[in-house]
């Protein structure tokens, strides 16, 4: 399946763990710089 | 009684509240079993339950005190047994809530928490299992132990004190129901303790929170 | 609607505090207990609102009517003012009128942290609940203390209108506070001889 | 004289930072990403651990920077202790939840990879315990920034707490060396001596992993320590307002 | 031997509370603080003692020789008023002078528990540890909130005493407190412009 | 400053004090291990170095928020820090006087309960001197923790959290010196471990309180 089967499931979980938690740093980030931003320009 | 339910627990999650911390409090408990008696795995298997078990208890303790004290000293629990609440059911609310932000987040940080003592594969639903059955007497017990300390300053301790001797019974069977063949015995006879604990005990603490209110 | 005290003694850890103490309050009355420091005012607060019992003698009050004020102000920290206020309307479930606010001024603090209240401020905050809480007989000890002179004549005009609209108050203070045509409780003159002493192992000889 | 204190400013360092953002996002997710495919896809199988060996383009950089930062965690505290500019405390607290993330990557990966390598998801390896404890101080610190209300306590509180962690750590991680065999291979990309023992198909695109999460911690630490920024900025407003 | 403030500015978590307060006291002299509750009497005092640092301005105080009692009353209930006395006699190394306790009429309570006061009875204690320090400035938060008439008036003739033996004296006070000759320090009059806000976060625009 | 070690230690003796407190928690938590992880002696023996300094460090941890709290909280610490006596000084005091009410009885009390545990009889000796060595730093440690948490209200969770990764090292060493076959050396690492503590923390201490005071 989409050629990932000839990896071991060890690599593919670990991948999908790592990214994962980057992508969940990466969008919190960004959301929260986003809120910040809204609720500031909001006050001034 | 709602109200105070909802309110102990949007205090929980506020500053300096005690949710996460008592998990990871719960975590490092577990941490430290290894650094004092090795990291051999056989032995940490065999340790397992009992320490995961007696981890939760400890960190419960360390939470007791929060119940009252904190609105005992500021006034707030004066003015909530001159409120026009039977103070029964203001028990009763506290201990739920006391649950709900200790006994279930402990529940469900105890099965990671297996991993790194290398917990018996086929013991984590027991694990699992007993934990959500038996935290429930935990906060009941420990209400009724903060009560009676209530008016002592910093009276942690001697909390912990009047308190493990009653979680005896409760860690006995919640260790039993998980390592004895017959687990589901094990675990009805700690849902009694946990039944029993909640029906009773929201009287006698009362009792006790009156006289130690005077 | 009244309250009765009848020859009242009361004891704090073993030490009787005053004994025949005896008053009557009906709708609109308030009652100024006076005495110097120790003579037991917060006692008979206490007393008044059921968190100590009596040695001897009577009280007779409506409970579920009475909100007591103490020297602590019942002011959670973690919270905001706003978030308190919320707590006690909740609890007494009674709205939150904002005419009821305005007399202590906690509009410009109702996002700020208790912990972070002056002591005037927490005193406010702490009345702001005698008020939210709709009772019929309010129990203030020493409630001007801390206040400024603006908020203690908005307090005094708060308890006029309370029993103007039928309430009973009863206030301890040592300073000055204009309650019109109060009965006044000097508790000096209530200290309780040696001799009727209540301790149970004072009696007879060994 | 421009001096590079001058960015301590927060209006300053917002005006500068600004016109960085948009650049630094393309160099870190395009290094990140070119590291990561070229590792998954492109490189040979291990002759020993097949395909499992590939973790390492996530493993090793993640470590490499949830050290590093609280490392920078710390030069900014010291700092804030000694010359009190807030961006720089503010900036110790935006890289905290970074560290915790790459902290937590490096022991989810390594897990993952010691069942086919030891047999076991978790040992309590002297390496993979200084990761442990290395987690619940990162957990200690921002539990402390959370429960204090005034930030400036906060600011110093937490920067003591990072100084005095440091140390412990730093003695711990001796400590536990008594303590347990290691289980763990040492380190194999000594860059001093530049010998290294891994071929150039595992080591180029392993470089451009480690570049990648390098360019990604820089530019989360600015995105963070501008919200952190904005965030002062709201309360500082509103306290005005009353 | 003197106390000086020039162009004092304090802020309390960020929020600036009063500024450009000068003033300057020498031997003998008395300053009454005034001012709303929240205006910083408190926060003035706490500067005065060096607990909080100035934003802006200097503040020329011996340390050493200053004393603050604060709302609080440094009281160990676990403690009797005896053992209370005899620590900070012995932490400001200062004999437990008779003389000095007189005043607050805490010959009867000696034996008592710290937790066991009434609220005005706390207060004298805590007075009383002013008293034993031998500092020259005293720094009074509310000295009077729950004293009674009779320990009001003792505590005016102290501080009199004090000034006469060339000490300085600051009480923040909303109550009448006769202090003869006192210079008075309204804080409500210092309220910090917008303006001149030192927040590094608010300077220029985002 | 030897007047607030002399009442710290009186205050510990008092009403509610903690002294007894400590010994007795410490006491009960040793008694949990085998209700725990069951009664078989050859286990116990093999944990029970291990066990009795997670104990004691345990104990000690329940008694930290004690340290500058009650003082705190009514007001005493304002006026000590005012009061013309150096805060390092005032902070060594406290240390002191916690290790004197805490480390050492918990130190003597280890000695009974290692024969609850099943400690093998030769290393009694060598629990005893790896406690008394070992638990200055705990105190220390846990000084600079209770600074920290000063303003938290009820901080004895957060407390924990952050004292426990520091005690680490103490306990690594602390538990090497009893079952490490060249115990004396493990003993120095110990004692380097409670002179640094003893001779840098109060100065860190001394800060993180004023800044906390503020
Ligand atoms: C949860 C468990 C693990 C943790 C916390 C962990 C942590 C670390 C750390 C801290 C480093 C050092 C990075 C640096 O040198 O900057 C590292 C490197 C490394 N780890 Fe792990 N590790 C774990 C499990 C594993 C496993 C199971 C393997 C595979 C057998 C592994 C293989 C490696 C390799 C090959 C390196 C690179 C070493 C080098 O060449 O420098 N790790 N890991
Ligand atoms: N930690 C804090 N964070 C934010 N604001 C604070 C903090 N502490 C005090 N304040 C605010 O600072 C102001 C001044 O407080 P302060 O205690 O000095 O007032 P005060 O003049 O003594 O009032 P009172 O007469 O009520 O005692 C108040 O508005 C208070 O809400
Ligand atoms: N738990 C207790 N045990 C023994 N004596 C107590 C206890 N609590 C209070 N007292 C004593 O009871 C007396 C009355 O106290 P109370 O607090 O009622 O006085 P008060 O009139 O309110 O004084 P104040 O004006 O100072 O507030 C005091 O002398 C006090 O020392
Ligand atoms: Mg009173
Ligand atoms: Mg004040």
């Amino acid at each position: 399946m989409y050629g990932l089967d000839k990896y071991a499931p060890d690599v593919l979980l670990a991948y999908a763990l790592g990214m994962a938690l980057l992508a969940a740093i990466i969008l919190g980030s960004v959301i929260q710089s986003k809120r910040a931003k809204k609720r500031l320009e909001d006050l001034e | 009684m709602w109200a105070i339910i909802q309110r102990d627990i949007s205090l929980a999650f506020a500053q300096g509240g005690g949710l996460l911390l008592t998990v990871a409090f719960f975590l490092i408990l577990v941490v430290f079993v290894p650094f004092g008696i090795g990291p051999a795995p056989t032995l940490l298997s065999k340790i397992a339950p009992g320490m995961l078990w007696i981890g939760a208890l400890l960190a419960t303790l360390l939470s007791l005190d929060r119940i009252f004290q904190l609105d005992f000293e500021d006034g707030t629990l004066d003015a909530l047994a001159t409120a026009p609440i039977p103070l029964t059911g203001l028990v009763t609310a506290k201990a739920l809530a006391h649950w709900i932000t200790t006994g279930l987040p402990l529940t469900l940080a105890a099965l990671p928490l297996g991993f790194l003592l290398f917990l018996p594969n086929g013991q984590y639903m027991w694990l699992f299992l007993s934990l959500l059955i038996g935290t429930p007497a935990l906060s009941f017990i420990g209400t009724f132990g903060a009560a009676l300390t209530l008016s002592i300053k910093r009276g942690g301790l001697l909390l912990s004190l009047l308190v493990l001797p009653l979680f005896v019974p409760t860690l006995l069977f919640g260790v039993q129901a998980i390592i004895h063949p017959d687990h589901t015995i094990m675990l009805a006879l700690l849902a009694v303790i946990s039944l029993l604990s909640a029906a009773v005990l929201p009287f006698v603490t009362a009792l006790a929170l009156r006289a130690g209110l005077r | 609607m009244t309250i009765e005290v009848h020859n009242l003694a009361v004891s704090r850890g073993g030490i009787p505090i005053f004994a025949d103490v005896s008053f009557a309050l009906s709708q609109g009355d308030a009652l100024l207990v006076k005495g110097p420091n120790g003579s037991g005012k917060t006692t008979l607060l206490r007393a008044l609102s059921g968190l100590i019992a009596p040695d001897t003698g009577t009280i007779s009050i409506e409970q579920e009517e009475s909100v007591f004020a103490s020297h602590l102000d019942a002011i959670k920290s973690a919270l905001t003012v706003q978030q308190n206020l919320n707590f006690w309307s909740k609890i007494y479930g009674r709205p939150l009128d904002q005419a009821v606010l305005t007399p202590f001024d906690l509009d410009p603090l109702l996002d700020r942290y208790g912990s972070d209240l002056s002591a005037g401020q927490k005193r406010r905050l702490g009345l702001a609940r005698v008020a939210i809480s709709g009772a019929k007989n309010w129990l203030l000890d020493e409630p001007t203390n801390s206040l400024d002179q603006k908020i203690t004549r908005a307090l005094e005009a708060l308890i006029q209108n309370h029993r103007k609209n039928g309430g009973i108050v009863v206030v301890s203070s040592h300073q000055k506070i204009d309650l019109p045509q109060a009965k006044t409780l000097d508790l000096s003159a209530f200290k309780p001889s040696v001799e009727r002493n209540t301790d149970p192992f004072l009696e007879g000889a060994f | 004289m421009a001096s590079i204190w001058q960015y301590a400013n927060p209006a300053k360092f917002m005006a500068t930072t600004a016109r960085f953002m948009g650049p630094l996002w393309v160099l870190s997710i395009a290094t990140l990403a070119t590291g990561l495919i070229w590792g998954f896809f492109f490189t040979p199988d291990d002759f020993k651990q097949g395909s499992t060996v590939k973790i390492i383009y996530l493993h090793v950089p993640s470590a490499m920077m949830a050290i590093n930062a609280w490392i920078m965690m710390l030069v900014a505290s010291l700092i804030w202790l000694i010359r009190r500019h807030h961006v720089s405390a503010l900036a110790a607290k935006a890289a905290a939840p970074i560290g915790v993330t790459f902290t937590l990557i490096a022991m989810a990966t390594g897990a993952v990879w010691g069942k086919p390598m030891w047999g076991t998801y978790w040992a309590w390896d002297p390496r993979l315990t200084s990761f442990m404890i290395l987690l619940i101080f990162y957990f200690g610190y921002i539990a402390l920034w959370e429960a204090l209300e005034d930030k400036d306590l906060a600011a110093d509180l937490t920067s003591i707490l990072c100084m005095v962690g440091s140390v412990f750590a730093l003695l711990s991680r001796y400590a536990v060396q008594f303590w347990s065999q290691g289980l763990h291979q040492g380190t194999s990309i000594p860059l001093v001596t530049g010998e290294r023992q891994v071929d150039d198909v595992f080591f180029i695109p392993l470089l451009f992993a480690m570049g990648g999460f390098i360019l990604l911690f820089i530019t989360l630490l600015l995105l963070r320590t501008r919200t952190a920024i904005r965030l002062r900025r709201i309360q500082a407003l509103k306290a005005k307002e009353t």
